[in-house]
């Protein structure tokens, strides 16, 4: 296993191992990266939630959460701290072991899959040589973590809020995969920062791909806000026809964690979406290129943040889909063309056509 | 299939369509599946208002919805037989409280046909401006809904910012944004205020930038209109069957305009279409209220500039007996027609009062459109119905 | 070829749609429709018509308009309004007169609806535009209108 | 250190394995088998086979289990819970169960393993083209058979769905 520090933490690894005995410290140090990625993504889940209140605000002629702090930027902190306060209430015959296990699930494997994203050149806590695919993996399981949360509520809103989650996610994980493929395929390595290297030198992959890599990143970003549950795929809490959906239930931290994790899975759709398409922490035209002090973490959360501001966008402005015309859009629009997609992009890496 | 009983639904027993007893169904197939209840309301987001709906699912799949009336049941046909006819009036502010002014107006107009008295040129045109004001007011409020019902939520503030600037002309005049009660029977309570033209004008150079934008951001999107074509279609046989009105009915190709057909104030004078749609589907009934904002304001243009000088009010008896008989008088509302039936003993207050409200008729037609659709159907057909759930109540 | 017209269109709509939002996000700031209510209590006003609640104004010589004739009390539906009133003897022409004690108004009970102020004939009662009427304990919401003290302005009556 | 995590793996999938058996509520022993199959997957991650490791979280974790929990949320109702079994099923059970233990542990236990020196993980692009080559150690074949296989499975599964209406073809009795 591959352990990255910041150069900033090389002292603290350093210091560890002096210490301690090598178990003892390599232990601590995982801990220690474990709480630190807790704690930041903590941080930027809130105020991610506090970003989409804001911009949902300006799309519908508000204000938004101005009182707490200037301008409003205490104000999820403060809703974090009412949610911890507040009862964990369940119903009636609940199975209670798996609806306390749900939030977790989701949780843990939204923040199992910020680990391999590289923030920056040093800042990336697992570098494994299949990172792509790793990302699937995960993301894969997360849909469990609502299944059981919607199942064990003993709530029949849950229940079919839980079942539309199923299928939208079992059915759009196809297209993410296939999309990112296309990528992959462009990339010829599923590693993440091996991605990244690529883009410094060819420019970024949406425009080495051209054509193919922009039909896929159109794709990508339908089936990742598709994948996350977000507006106009959000059946699964569609609170106009569900009134929650799968979490209807829940209360205090558990809702806290549910609504905490749509919001990283946000992050790390949008995550995504910068690594495979828009060079990562490459700063366009490398402008920042031999600055040697400049954060390049910046780069990338700002690239996070436009992808991130056009699912809001989506999301305030679209109707939502039915369930039978989401998975039309699946299965008759969005894979046909993401297959052909992929021969398209397979005869312009044969044909040498890239850029 | 035998009525579903509150029981029923407490202890989760599945009715087989078709069949009196509880036997099992022998249906030929491999895959038996389970009808099960679910209460949509009375405090669910999509009802707009306390309507329990129960319905009966099969998967996504509605079997069988059965509105479940009286969470706001307040009485006000029997607590109108206990009031004078002047007092009647403000209670139908509460019935259906989007067109509040409408229905103030149903009440004056069968009083004052019943008494015989012609109120003034000057009232008959204030009284079709702020009608038209209210119901475009409220199909903004409607479109505002609808969208959000669909999952749009922005369109709920777009409709209500037009909205205020309506609400804002009736606080001007009337004193208050919502229960207006401005009609006495007799004429108005008082004159329209100065700035009532000026304000109504602006409005309408406001609304006529901002009406196509509704349609740029909703009606030409092609996620609404998967939505809401072809969704809860209504035949026209069915809407004229079920007694339908309004543009539920207008969607069907009902044409059944009270405003056309059975004029009344001032709607005898003014040149407009009366929308109408053949398709019968949550799409057309969206098309004919965009269409009757588009109407309502034409005919506001044409009454504004020339309101004649007039009494305010034609002077009636402090109290009012209204002559024996029986007395009916319908208007449009923006919901569809309302008719209300005075039965008259000769005393000062009414002996029978019952309001024939729209919103009754149209919810009748729901479980007959919606079988066999899916939730997201429901909530779609729903929102082109624009139940107001006390008009359903009262 | 449908199919490819069909997401064409599709794609346009959305993204038609998405340009009106867009709009009124770059306009956010200038265009809110957001009253900071508890801030802009200074500079809001209501409208003259305003019905706030309903009260009754008193002159200088803490005098007001309404001679008891119950004609608001009758007029309203819901009993929102109470006069307890007496006979008392006027001083200068020493007739029994119609006099009131406590015109007592319920705003709890109020709908709004200005049957009452329509119906005084002398406008003793008129409406104010005071538009914060919550309270803490209900009993609050029965307010006597007449100042304590106060007579009816000479020259009403007739 | 990898000793410690490797029996902490161990001892999570020999705990869950027990519990997912003797569960009485279905969906609690699914989940029981997830942490199971997490765990195993755990242990690929431990030696470094990152792809197998992410193969088996993918399929296995989302796959299977999602099929399975879909089923169960079909057909299970949370209060149901499965019947005891009887206690001759559980000699039975039992019985075959410490067979197979005992033939595998001796399996293992005699087979004399050799000590892998190789700590270097495998590249993708090895598995890939192993994958689609038809020389030795070549899997073009079972492949192939896997996806006619996974083919005609999805072909059962239209005509399952479809049940209702082939039914109405061919004039059968409906209700």
């Amino acid at each position: 296993m591959m352990m990255i520090p910041l150069n900033i933490t090389k002292t603290i690894h350093d210091w560890l191992y002096s210490v301690m005995p090598e178990n003892a410290a390599s232990i601590t140090e995982m801990l220690l990266i474990a709480i630190a990625y807790l704690a930041l993504f903590a941080v930027a889940g809130l105020y991610l939630v506090l970003l989409e209140r804001k911009v949902a605000a300006w799309f519908q002629l508000r204000l938004g959460p101005n009182r707490v702090g200037p301008f409003g930027l205490f104000q999820t902190m403060a809703d974090a701290l009412k949610l911890l306060s507040k009862e964990l209430t369940s119903t009636d015959k609940t199975d209670k072991f798996l609806y306390n296990l749900a939030p977790f699930f989701v949780i843990t494997t939204s923040l199992i899959a910020l680990s391999v994203f590289p923030f920056s050149k040093q800042f990336q806590a697992f570098d494994i040589n299949i990172g792509v695919f790793f990302l699937i993996a995960v993301s894969s399981i997360g849909v469990i973590g609502i299944l059981i949360g919607g199942w064990s509520s003993n709530n029949k809103y849950a229940m079919i809020g839980a079942m539309r989650s199923g299928v939208q996610t079992i059915s759009y994980e196809l297209s993410v995969g296939l999309s990112i493929i296309t990528m992959v395929l462009l990339t010829g390595t599923l590693q993440l920062s091996e991605i990244i290297e690529i883009q410094r030198t060819g420019g970024w992959l949406i425009w080495q791909g051209h054509i193919p890599a922009i039909i896929a990143f159109m794709i990508f970003m339908i089936a990742g806000t598709a994948e996350t549950n977000r507006a106009p795929f959000d059946l699964v809490e569609a609170e106009s026809e569900l009134g929650a959906g799968f979490h209807t239930e829940y209360s205090g931290m558990k809702f806290a964690y549910f609504f905490l994790a749509e919001f990283i899975n946000m992050f790390i759709i949008a995550s995504i979406a910068v690594v495979l398409f828009f060079g990562g922490w490459l700063s366009p035209f490398g402008i920042t290129e031999g600055i040697t002090w400049f954060p390049e973490v910046l780069w990338f959360l700002i690239k996070v943040l436009i992808i991130i501001f056009l699912m809001m966008w989506f999301r305030w402005t679209f109707p939502r889909l039915r369930i039978d015309q989401l998975l039309t859009l699946e299965w008759k629009y969005l894979l046909p063309i993401n297959l052909v997609n992929l021969v398209v992009m397979a005869i312009i890496i044969w044909l040498n056509l890239t850029f | 299939m035998r009525p579903i009983s509150y029981r029923d639904c407490e202890r989760n027993i599945t009715l087989e369509p078709g069949t009196q007893n509880m036997k099992p169904e022998t249906i030929n197939n491999n895959f038996k599946t389970e009808e099960y209840f679910v209460n949509m309301g009375p405090q669910h987001p999509a009802a707009h208002g306390v309507l329990r709906l129960i319905l009966t699912i099969d998967g996504e799949i509605i079997k069988n919805v059965e509105p479940d009336l009286g969470y706001i049941h307040r009485s006000i046909e029997k607590m109108c037989e206990r009031d004078s006819y002047q007092q009647i009036v403000h209670l139908t502010d509460r019935m259906d409280y989007l067109s509040s002014h409408i229905n103030n107006e149903a009440v004056c107009l069968t009083v004052e046909k019943a008494l015989e008295i012609e109120v003034s040129e000057r009232v008959k045109v204030i009284r079709t401006i702020i009608s038209e004001l209210t119901r475009i007011a409220s199909h903004c409020l409607w479109w505002g809904v609808m969208g959000m019902d669909v999952g749009a939520l922005t369109t709920y503030f777009y409709g209500f910012r037009d909205r205020e600037m309506i609400n804002d002309i009736f606080e001007e005049t009337c004193g208050a944004r919502l229960t207006m009660n401005y009609n006495i029977p007799g004429g108005l309570m008082f004159d329209i205020h100065p700035n009532f033209v000026k304000r109504t004008k602006d409005f309408i150079t406001h609304f006529k930038t901002k009406l196509p934008e509704y349609d740029r951001l909703l009606t030409g999107n092609v996620i609404f209109q998967k939505r809401t074509k072809g969704v809860g279609v209504l035949t026209k046989e069915d809407a004229i069957s079920f007694g339908t009105s309004g543009p539920v009915a207008r969607g069907s190709g009902f044409a059944n305009d009270v405003r056309k057909r059975h004029h009344y104030s001032a709607y005898d004078r003014v040149d407009f279409k009366e929308a109408l749609f053949t398709e019968g589907d949550s799409f057309a009934r969206y098309q004919v209220r965009i269409m009757e904002m588009w109407e309502a304001m034409k005919i506001i243009e044409q009454l504004i500039d020339t309101i004649p000088e007039g009494d305010i009010k034609t002077p009636t008896n402090a109290v009012i007996k209204l002559p024996k008989g029986e007395y009916y008088q319908r208007v449009e509302t923006a919901r569809g027609e309302l008719g209300v039936y005075i039965n008259s003993t000769g005393t000062k207050n009414p002996y029978r009062l019952k309001f024939r409200s729209p919103g009754f008729s149209n919810l009748s037609v729901l479980d007959h459109i919606t079988k066999g659709a899916k939730i997201g159907d429901l909530v779609a057909t729903m929102a082109s119905f624009d139940f107001v759930i006390p008009d359903i109540d009262r | 070829m449908s199919y490819f017209s069909d997401i064409y269109n599709g794609i346009k709509t959305l993204l038609t749609g998405m340009s009106v939002t867009g709009k009124y996000f770059i306009h956010a700031r200038k265009g809110s429709l957001t009253q900071q209510y508890p801030d802009n209590r200074e500079t809001l006003k209501m409208f003259d018509r305003f019905r706030g609640e309903v009260v009754m104004p008193h002159d200088e010589n803490n005098e007001h308009r309404c001679t008891g004739c119950q004609k608001c009390e009758i007029a309203c539906p819901n009993g929102t309004i109470e006069i307890i009133w007496d006979r008392g003897i006027d001083e200068e022409t020493g007739k029994k007169k119609k006099k009131i004690d406590k015109h007592i108004y319920h705003l709890g009970m109020c709908t709004m609806c200005g049957l009452c102020i329509e119906a005084c004939p002398t406008d003793a009662i008129v409406w104010a535009q005071n538009y914060e009427n919550s309270v803490y304990d209900r009993t609050k919401l029965s307010k006597v209108l007449n100042q304590p003290g106060s007579k009816v302005k000479a020259g009403i009556e007739d | 250190m990898e000793r410690i995590l490797f029996y902490i793996f161990a001892v999570l999938i020999v705990i869950f394995a027990v519990a997912s058996v003797s569960s009485r509520k279905i969906l609690r022993a699914v989940i029981y088998l997830l942490i199971v199959l997490t765990a195993v997957s755990g242990l690929y991650f431990l030696i470094d086979y990152n792809f197998l490791a992410a193969i088996q979280l993918t399929v296995y974790g989302g796959g299977v289990i999602v099929l399975i929990i879909f089923s169960v949320l079909l057909v299970h109702h949370v209060e149901l819970e499965l019947e005891i079994t009887p206690l001759k099923t559980k000699i039975i059970a039992a019985a075959l169960v410490v067979a197979g233990l005992s033939i595998t542990l001796w399996a293992i236990l005699t087979y004399p393993f050799n000590t892998a020196n190789n700590y270097k993980s495998i590249e993708v692009d090895v598995i890939g083209e192993k994958l689609l080559s038809y020389g030795e150690g070549g899997f073009i074949l079972p492949f192939e058979v896997i996806s006619v296989l996974l083919f005609a499975i999805m072909v059962g599964a239209i005509v399952i769905a479809k049940g209702k209406k082939l039914g109405i073809k061919t004039g059968e009795k409906l209700e």
